[in-house]
């Protein structure tokens, strides 16, 4: 029965991947060339392996993700704790702040590739605006959300302002980071295929563009359902950070 | 700010100034990037002593401005409108140089009331000058769509996928390319190839001003990618060529007459039709602007001369 | 995502002995003070210092100049009609969707192991790759749009509610179980009410992203729509009218937030001192 | 009170399974007790010692590993409306106003639709919150909250009632004032009442019988009756039966 | 003790500004208390009469709208060494094992770098921890914790321990167990003690003088003295001197 729970998972994409099968390749209830099944996707990722494309693709993208990623951690998390702590920086860079999070990365493009070209630039900027803010507003909700009763402990045994961030509210809030973290690993994957949609000739963003412009519907799923695996694996790594890093916060979840 | 004329712009094309390029296309298809794939690969731009990169996007005008692209394969009457919006870009030479519009309906559509409410595809979106110059032509052609309320689609990808789509019959009209007329069973109710230049090879004025031989020599190499692509006998080797650069080449496309209808939208002297334009311009109701405002065409005839290729008026 | 879970706001207090009286317009007054900042900072940096190109980079009055135009012309008003129908389906729908997920989601344990993964996944999912598939799934015009804009508000909704559904506190539960309710009493009066905050925080999250949603369908392949502005401006150099239909989605995501962020306030009212 | 037991608890054993550690854990073993109609039963003991698992087994939120309980004579399967439980930390919905919150307490009873506002009314006025019906619980302090709970418990008027350290969560002098309305109020409606409690000063001034827990396992270790005349003496007689377990408990050697 | 008072209030008034009201509110008014060294003054109210506002002045966590505490003969502006906070919800930060939470206690304090560890081992063992040093919060009792809380507070032996309410969140049977311990910590140290409580008892059982505070406005009622003698008359004078306040407070009346 638990060896039965922990498999659930894979059981339940196995058993969707088999219906998703049948209903195409037995049923018939669609066209293959809009809906493809399974089989066909897994050829054509095959197929994508076999002629070395996918991991010279694959690998440029992951470079990039790490940069842009790397780059939200050490810019999201002082930005969400100088947000949370502060209420002069609150109200001054609150405003910019949640403007910049309404954005519509997609529609400035054009200026992107006007100033920073086709390279990997322009990505890691892209991967980084779409981390950047989970991170940094998780973070920033963590420090909010800091016990005060804490705050007044650390401050009675002679915690000056620094001694109670970095002792008290880092800590308290270092659950909540990790779980920003984790959106941020999510949307990073995001990221890639939007900033590989400006343009360039690398990447598994721009493969997917490419296939779909083919038609080639299978293998732009096939790629898609690759990063969405790739995302699962690294949140998984997150969330392993986060219980080796925070043993003491219990997660929340029935 | 003045244009100085540079020292080597004339005579004898001497060492490239810059050797690492990188060109910009819009559409991943064969007919618009084989001449490029064909002269990388038989070295035709290392000959010239060129490192040349061809990049995939959609902002090739941004990329020219910004530095990060020496040349593009660019829509026409982008690049007119951008050189007389002062950004400084120039057409250098011709590339594809004349358009094709052919649009096929299904079978079940006989006349343009029949497609009202039904999903029209004309590669534009209604309101854009694209739009309205295939609306003109169909009208000319005797297929009249205005006053019928037609559910304007706009897809991304290229022919290929809307093809794909018309056949599928999610699509009552749509624009192919000649090459696909043999692919679908519909009907014509377009089919005319209009001699205007189509994608023309754009580059920033400043750049060429201070790379002439580097430009000489990028469209010398280019010149000779057209010229095998537009050799019948060597359909074979493009097309394994382009199938392996991860192009799609359909069963139908290996009929040779199928084929050349991409071949046939090039010259292999990459000129230029100064009528073309003003026409196109005209249709496309942009303001007229003299063909020496948006050329920059000196390089493009050294070129020529060093090949001998004749030089059309 | 067991993000933003609608942080219990501490009565905000002082002894009065020690700091001025509070200053009721204080951070309206300062995001006022920003705007101008920014519109000057931007102005100057275009129009008299000019680091950047203008055909590709307006100055604000460019912009300010296109709106009016796009507004008098009556062009925005039908572009931002059909923009406001598929959001306003897609969200509305997302909002009801993600609801209900999040409850079976954050409630039942076997809901919890199978729904969980799923809706993360489709959090990391890039929603622009999927639009050339949804495309060829659902017909054309709207239909791929309300698409985007539906599973770019379910996801964020739904995940919250089911951070806020299974922090239910086990007592009330209890408590209701005890005063006869059935599964679906306890769903109706004790974990849906318990999640409103959470939900609203979901759908204060959702606001930009399914604004961003609506964006990459009308981009990519609209004929109509205020996406559709900024792809015909900006072909034609026309940069002041795209970065004007920009700032009117900006706007109408900012507003949104700060109406939903007000409803928080008053929705989750009971948590200060529970 | 020659009649039969309105609670008869037999042989209860209660295990739960341990999610994080795998194990399993006897929380209650072999509990028999048996509840008169009319009677006011204080349970006293420990921390930990299984106290709530045998209340939450009356009240029909936890199912027995083994063992029986019959309430009014039929066994209990479910929660019914025969028995109303006040919890110790009130479990008030904070969304709802006081008069709502007693509402609660009979909504999911179509039987009493009607009159329902008259029922209403006369159970905050019985715990004595009159005025405070459109307050909301966070506007309230602790006696109050626990005294808009007591009137939700009841306003659908059953049988027993089941209160689970109901004073544990207020302040010591609010609980002196607490105690003794408790007993106004109850004596008022003549209802059978469990009462679970850690202080001997309240088992011993509220109860009529006194169930002492100990731990290790959850068991029943004397059952005594209070009279006017023993309540001294039992307070002594109650902490010496309790003070190693409590001292256990505090010291941590227990957990 | 014919020295200075270690603490001295005088004219001492607290008012808070509500910030969703807008309104001011006067929490404590006009409250003079001497403190001499070694004496354990007990604090008792009714909810909301301000003793914690009183306490949070002293520690230096507050600062008076009005009025001086001088502590050692030293203006409070902050808090310093001189003083430890026992708080009554621990306060002990979740991700420090207990040993790590006392350290916390002293590891602000350079000079008391050396010789740490044995501070930290003593002060565990005095309260009846050792062997739970590696232990976090969340696996230990509320009696355990408060334990902690306490070791944390007297590591760094401070002249002055103040304690808000530190029996109030564990249950009763364990409150008795964790007084007669508490009463033995501190006078194994000698040290100076306000202690805060709302139990009578308590105060009685722990206090040689009593503060008593009245509500609205928050102030001193009268202050007594206890004696072996006196006691159980003092439990008596005490409730009646309480009672109204205690029973507005439960009624609502005063909220
Ligand atoms: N859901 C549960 N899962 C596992 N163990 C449980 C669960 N509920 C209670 N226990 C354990 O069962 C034992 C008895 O718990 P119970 O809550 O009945 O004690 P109690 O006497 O009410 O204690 P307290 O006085 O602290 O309320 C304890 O050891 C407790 O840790
Ligand atoms: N930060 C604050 N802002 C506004 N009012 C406050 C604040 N802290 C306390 N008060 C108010 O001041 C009064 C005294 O509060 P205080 O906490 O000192 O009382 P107390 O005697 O410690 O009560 P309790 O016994 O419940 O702990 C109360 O009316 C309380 O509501
Ligand atoms: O694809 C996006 O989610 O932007
Ligand atoms: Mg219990
Ligand atoms: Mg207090």
């Amino acid at each position: 029965m638990r060896d039965l729970k922990r498999w659930a998972v894979a059981l339940e994409v196995a058993a969707l991947f088999a219906l998703w099968e049948l209903a195409i390749s037995g049923l018939k209830l669609a066209n293959p060339s809009f809906v493809p099944p399974p089989s066909a996707i897994w050829t054509a990722f095959t197929g994508m392996l076999a002629d070395g494309s996918l991991p010279e693709h694959a690998w440029f993208s992951t470079q990039n993700a790490v940069a842009g990623f790397l780059l939200a951690v050490v810019v999201g998390v002082p930005c969400g704790l100088a947000l949370g702590s502060s209420r002069l920086v609150s109200d001054v860079a609150g405003p910019p702040f949640w403007t910049a999070y309404a954005m519509p990365r997609i529609a400035f493009q054009p200026l992107l590739v006007l100033w920073l070209g086709f390279g990997a630039a322009p990505k890691i900027l892209i991967i980084f605006l779409m981390a950047v803010f989970p991170i940094a507003i998780n973070t920033m909700d963590g420090i909010r959300g800091v016990d005060p009763s804490l705050v007044r402990a650390a401050r009675v045994y002679g915690a000056g302002r620094i001694q109670v961030f970095l002792k008290v509210q880092l800590w308290a809030a270092l659950p909540l980071i990790l779980t920003g973290i984790r959106m941020g690993v999510a949307r990073a994957m995001v990221g890639i295929v939007v900033g590989e949609f400006i343009g360039g000739s690398q990447g598994l963003g721009y493969l997917i563009f490419r296939r779909s412009a083919d038609f080639d519907l299978a293998s732009a799923l096939a790629l898609t359902l690759l990063l969405v695996v790739i995302a699962n694996v690294l949140m998984a790594l997150v969330s392993l950070a986060r219980r080796i890093a925070a043993p003491w916060y219990a997660e929340g979840v029935s | 700010a003045p244009q100085t004329p540079a020292p080597a712009a004339t005579g004898p094309i001497g060492a490239p100034e810059k050797t690492a390029l990188k060109i910009g296309m819009r559409l991943p298809n064969l007919d618009t990037n084989a001449p490029v794939e064909i002269a990388l690969d038989k070295g035709f731009y290392k000959e010239e002593g060129l490192t040349v990169e061809r990049v995939e996007v959609q902002s090739i005008r941004e990329g020219l401005v910004g530095g990060s692209l020496d040349f593009g394969a660019e829509a026409s009457p982008d690049v007119v409108a951008a050189a007389t919006a002062g950004t400084g870009l120039r057409i250098v030479a011709g590339y594809r140089n004349r358009e094709p519009f052919v649009v096929v309906v299904r079978p079940e559509i006989a006349k343009p009331q029949d497609l009202a409410g039904k999903p029209v595809l004309l590669g534009a979106n209604p309101g854009t000058i694209e739009y309205d110059v295939r609306m003109q032509l169909l009208k000319e052609a005797g297929f009249d769509l205005t006053g019928v309320a037609v559910k304007p689609v706009n897809l991304p990808g290229g022919s290929n996928a809307w093809v794909e789509q018309f056949k599928q019959g999610k699509l009552a009209m749509t624009v192919i390319f000649p090459r696909h007329k043999k692919l679908v069973q519909g009907r014509l109710v377009l089919d005319v190839m209009k001699e205007w230049p189509n994608d023309s090879l754009t580059a920033l004025q400043d750049f060429v001003d201070r790379n002439p031989n580097t430009t000489a020599r990028f469209i010398r190499a280019t010149i000779k990618g057209i010229k095998v692509f537009k050799d019948p006998a060597q359909q074979a080797y493009v097309q394994k060529l382009m199938r392996a650069k991860g192009f799609t080449v359909t069963p139908l496309e290996e009929e040779p007459e199928v084929y050349a209808n991409g071949p046939l939208l090039y010259d292999d002297d990459m000129g230029l039709n100064a009528k073309g334009f003003e026409e196109l311009l005209a249709v496309l109701k942009l303001p007229p602007a003299p063909f020496e405002s948006f050329t920059h065409l000196g390089q493009l005839t050294r070129a020529q001369d060093a090949l001998g290729v004749a030089k059309r008026p | 995502m067991t993000a933003r879970t609608a942080p219990a706001k501490p009565l905000r207090v002082r002894p009065s002995g020690t700091a001025r009286r509070p200053w009721k317009y204080r951070t309206p007054l300062i995001a006022l003070a920003d705007l101008v900042v920014f519109v000057a900072l931007w102005h100057v940096a275009v129009v008299e210092l000019e680091l950047v190109n203008r055909v590709f980079f307006p100055s604000p009055g460019d912009v300010a100049g296109s709106l009016a135009t796009l507004i008098s012309s009556g062009e925005l008003a039908g572009h931002l009609g059909t923009s406001a129908r598929s959001w306003l389906i897609g969200y509305g729908l997302g909002a009801a969707a993600g609801v209900v997920t999040g409850l079976a989601t954050g409630s039942l344990p076997w809901a919890n192991r199978l729904l969980m993964p799923l809706l993360w996944s489709l959090w990391a999912t890039p929603l622009i790759a999927l639009q050339p598939t949804l495309t060829a799934w659902l017909d054309y015009g709207d239909g791929p749009i309300v698409v985007l804009v539906f599973l770019s508000t379910m996801i964020p909704v739904a995940l919250n509610t089911a951070t806020g559904a299974a922090q239910t506190s086990p007592s009330l539960i209890r408590a209701a179980r005890v005063f006869g309710a059935g599964r679906m009493a306890v769903y109706l009066k004790i974990r849906l009410p318990w999640a409103v905050p959470y939900v609203i925080g979901g759908l204060r999250l959702a606001v930009p992203t399914s604004m961003i949603g609506l964006l990459v369908g009308e981009m990519v392949g609209s004929p109509s729509g205020v996406g559709s502005i900024i792809v015909n401006a900006t072909a034609r150099f026309r940069t002041g009218e795209a970065f004007a239909a920009i700032g009117v989605y900006v706007v109408l995501s900012v507003v949104l937030v700060r109406l939903l962020d007000l409803a928080e306030r008053r929705a989750g009212g009971w948590r200060n001192h529970a | 009170m020659a009649t039969d037991p309105i609670i008869q608890i037999r042989d209860l054993s209660v295990r739960y399974h341990v999610a994080r550690t795998g194990n399993r854990l006897i929380a209650v073993q072999d509990v028999d007790l048996d509840v008169m109609e009319g009677e006011f039963l204080t349970v006293l003991g420990p921390s930990g010692c299984g106290k709530t698992t045998v209340l939450n087994c009356v009240a029909g939120l936890l199912t027995p590993t083994t063992g029986t309980i019959l309430a009014g004579g039929r066994p209990v399967t479910a929660p019914g409306p025969d028995r109303a439980v006040v919890f110790q930390d009130y479990a008030l919905l904070p969304w709802r106003t006081v008069a709502d919150n007693v509402r609660f307490g009979l909504e999911m009873q179509p039987r009493l639709k009607e009159g329902a506002a008259d029922r209403i009314a006369e159970a905050i006025r019985l715990v004595g919150l009159s005025g405070f019906e459109n307050s909301y619980p966070r506007e309230l302090s602790g006696g109050m909250q626990q005294r808009a709970g007591l009137a939700r418990s009841l306003v659908a008027d059953p049988r027993i009632l089941l209160m689970d350290e109901p004073l544990g969560a207020v302040d010591a002098l609010t609980r002196e004032v607490m105690r003794a309305e408790l007993k106004r109020i109850i004596d008022a409606t003549g209802k059978t009442v469990v009462f679970i409690t850690h202080s001997i000063d309240e088992a011993v001034q509220l109860g009529d019988r006194i169930a002492v827990f100990s731990s290790h396992p959850g068991t029943i270790k004397e059952i005594v009756s209070v009279t006017p005349g023993n309540r001294d003496g039992l307070r002594d007689q109650l902490w010496k039966s309790l003070e190693s377990d409590a001292v256990a408990a505090a010291r941590g050697a227990a957990e």
